[in-house]
């Protein structure tokens, strides 16, 4: 067995849920790494739009801060964000939302923790998400510290609506359901009782009871519990040779900070950094 | 007919308690430029559109000329907050109003059409829906019945968008990403191009034939303003410069380093 | 994964009954070939979709193929009128739904958007709005109470769209003026796309940069077919064949002339 | 004074009405021709989409049966019909259209004659006239032949609206007045009494007789009726020589018909027609 990294292993099982002739856009590092492997691997009309929506069905190339500059010599079309949604309202989009906070029953947030009107840690705001809701099959997560303060029993701010209404009232277009979630522990989905978490599978070396000491909620586990498949040799090959040679990755490590983005930024623009910072 | 202007004539169109909105995404193609000059402008009480807000909009608040912002994100992308930003709102010194980017879409769509409103499905069953300040309203489908969200126009005063390429007639080229751009150029009342150059003709190679073209017929004005994304990426210009945003983000709150930080443009 | 497919596989998907929708405008890039193969189909009762239809859809009327119409013109543009379109009109043989330009690409939209309906003040206070079989209804902006018309979602079943160049993808480019054809790709429920030659990439070159670009996601289909717009015109790749126009105009409803030159193809 | 056609009249006159910044569309061989001629002579800014949206803002060129051969060298843009309706919806268009018939209110048709459901002449359809009604200050028309059979009291569809409702309800967007028309007779406009049809000017030679003999209801006519200011030998130069060198306008004339469309073709293609027809 060889050895791999946490990020690797995610990268690996992420890239698992692709099907072809569709979207997968890759917002956030392991999203785009989990899409453009599983384009190198067993779906090739993966129709990637990673980066830049001006460099959007391009080819599979190696990861960079700036995309946009690797991106554009493949890039099949300059794709408008007002197509972008035609094609989301017409169910052609995948995707892994990195998210801040997830809930027990699926709902995500990436907008506001505490209060909206005035937050306690103000994040981004609701994004796409809201629309994503309404142009997948299911909405997949990833989440980089799977504890208590993130894998909660109700997120503050409903950006991706989850299970605890049974999916709303019955409608001519189905929203997406709350998909898998892979965290640092383990893999898990909404198939649980009142279409709340189940454990999936936990990562190698993790346990059922580290997981609900580190879960706001109790999640719901049943039976053998597998473990998650780490990387073939194969996928750790096309990661670290293909699709993430800098190490991009890292980032969603421990290893993360600006010591590493400098890094990262002076292999890729191969100029040093200004001593600016 | 030339449409070629100076930013201080562009910056004369926002008077107190202008809607200003700004093209580009997080710290792609962000005017900032622009939004530097509008931050030493003696004009507040602002309304700021953007769908993805980045330095542009973190500055402005942090000059404190902003009463309320209308977005769908706020941040720095792969590299951070907007501190600004988070503090404003954690402090409640800003209003919000909290879109998705395919609400804000719509939003613009609508003034695109020149319609009061659009609907869409987008946002339905979310929080976007909940807070005090949601422009949505639900209605039915007045063929199928289906619950649907009415998104009501949006038509900022003064828009600002960043591109490669202008000419003296006003017509832009970007070449990159679009974002929201064309359609907000079409939502807003006024629109301003700041663009690294400006030419007698557009050229007609394969850089700019791939772009996204902006026709002279939505634009107010052109300015030539190189370098005009400042410390964000215009591709295939330049790319963002990476320790100067994350000096920003470091010393930003800084109101010392802050306010030196606005002048040196 | 090609997409490459024949013209009797794309044929296939219409079935009695279809709706079947044909890109271009007027006697400019019509799918001719794809329409002459489906008069000679053992297929009926159809209803036509057509923005600007011109031969494609006279000639099906002539071959007795379509039960309704539904469309905003049908003309040969500055050559005159449609032979078949007005003798059928004039008989009362087939059913017409009646549109504008506008209204036609706001219900096309509307199912590009996957939507049921969108809003428009095209049209209004004009006849279309009278017909027994006009698909609108007006209804009040939910902000202003401005009266507008809603327009129901248009998806055809089957889209035909000729184009210059395609790929083995799927991918094409229409080099030429688009018309509605970008909005009714994205709103049919099967797209096929006849081209003048597919190739295993399309060309990054000037003439086809500043075409219209459809992606494979679209697309189920691409069929070669050279000369695939018959006689209507096809930038740049041929103009019309005025003698073919005026011959057909002034022959086609001599039914022995009409059969024959159907099945000349 | 230099001789000139009455199409070179009506093109004269009907130039005289764009303003820059904003389109003027020819969707007719005349109103082509004077849209380009105004960019030629006074409105150097007109946006021209003559022949093709994919040549859009064009400069001035020599008219041609198929534009895009000519057009697309100078053409500045691919205009989408959607952008083109947006720019419509902002009342950036102005148009010369040419109508079948047009009412003592300044109703247009171009879609049937006789009973919608039934008619006794199926024409075109409504085409874009129902959407131009709404983006622009106000239509204007032309007519090849005024007789009581094109110029009537009543249109038997309306595409175009008149003004028998007093211009509608009041509403935040105003839909278009009608404009000026020019015919084979004279201009007219809709300032008459109740915003009928009033008499501008009449062309060289024609009688106010002749024009109410040849009109389906009484045309108003108030006080000295000037003549129609005929056009200059700048104009004439810029017809003949620059935008119509072929001599397109001659199918608005009783010279059309498929020999002169043969010939017109010969000329612009260089190649000999085949003896199909």
């Amino acid at each position: 067995m060889t050895d791999y990294s946490l990020e690797e292993l995610l990268i690996s099982r992420m890239a698992k849920e692709f099907r072809g002739n569709a979207m997968g856009v890759g917002a956030t590092i392991l999203s785009d790494l989990s899409a453009r492997l599983a384009k190198a691997l067993h779906v090739p009309d993966l129709f990637l739009t990673t980066g830049s929506r001006a460099a959007a069905d391009c080819d599979v190339h190696a990861k960079a801060l700036v995309d946009e500059w690797t991106l554009a010599a493949s890039g099949r079309m300059n794709l408008s964000w007002q197509e972008m949604f035609h094609l989301i309202a017409h169910g052609k989009l995948q995707i892994w939302i990195g998210t801040v906070q997830l809930d027990q029953y699926g709902a995500s947030n990436i907008s506001v923790i505490g209060p909206w009107a005035k937050p306690k840690a103000q994040l981004v705001g609701a994004r796409g998400v809201p629309d994503d809701l309404w142009g997948c099959d299911s909405l997949c997560y990833h989440i980089r510290r799977h504890n208590p303060r993130t894998i909660v029993a109700k997120v503050d701010f409903v950006c991706g609506r989850g299970n605890e209404d049974g999916g709303g009232p019955a409608r001519p277009v189905r929203r997406a359901k709350p998909g898998l979630v892979v965290t640092d522990l383990g893999v898990f989905d909404f198939e649980g009782p009142g279409d709340s978490m189940r454990v999936v599978s936990l990562h190698p070396g993790v346990t059922l009871e580290r997981v609900q000491e580190k879960t706001g909620f109790t999640v719901h586990a049943e039976g053998e519990i597998p473990v998650t498949p780490v990387p073939t040799a194969e996928e750790l090959r096309l990661i670290r040779e293909v699709i993430d040679p800098h190490g991009l990755r890292r980032l969603e490590s421990n290893e993360g900070g600006d010591e590493l983005l400098m890094d990262l930024w002076q292999r890729e623009t191969g100029a040093p950094v200004e001593g600016r910072a | 007919m030339t449409k070629t202007i100076t930013l201080a004539k562009a910056l004369a169109a926002v008077v107190p308690g202008s809607s200003v909105a700004f093209g580009g995404g997080g710290i792609q193609r962000k005017p900032m430029a622009a939004a530097r000059a509008l931050a030493t402008a003696d004009v507040g009480d602002l309304t700021l559109v953007a769908m993805l807000g980045g330095p542009e909009v973190d500055l402005l608040i942090g000059a404190g000329k902003v009463r309320e912002l209308q977005f769908a994100f706020v941040g720095f992308d792969a590299f951070g907050l907007a501190p600004h930003f988070r503090r404003a709102r954690e402090a409640g010194s800003i209003s919000v109003v909290e879109y998705s980017e395919a609400t804000i879409i719509a939003a613009f769509e609508a003034g695109a059409k020149n319609l009061p409103f659009l609907p869409t499905r987008f946002g339905l069953d979310t929080d976007i829906l909940t807070t005090p300040t949601a422009p949505f309203r639900k209605i039915a489908c007045p063929f199928s019945g289906e619950e649907l969200l009415a998104v009501p126009a949006l038509r900022p005063d003064v828009a600002f968008i960043h591109a490669n390429i202008a000419d003296r007639h006003g017509n832009a080229v970007i070449i990159g990403d679009g974002y929201a751009d064309p359609l907000l150029l079409q939502a807003a009342k006024t629109v301003f191009v700041t663009a690294e150059k400006i030419v007698d003709e557009l050229p007609d190679d394969a850089a700019t034939a791939g772009g996204t073209f902006l026709s002279r017929l939505w634009i107010d004005g052109v300015i030539e303003v190189p370098r005009g994304a400042g410390m964000t990426a215009l591709y295939p210009d330049y790319r963002f410069d990476l320790s100067a945003v994350l000096e920003y983000q470091k010393r930003a709150t800084d109101s010392e380093w802050f306010s030196a930080w606005i002048r040196e443009q």
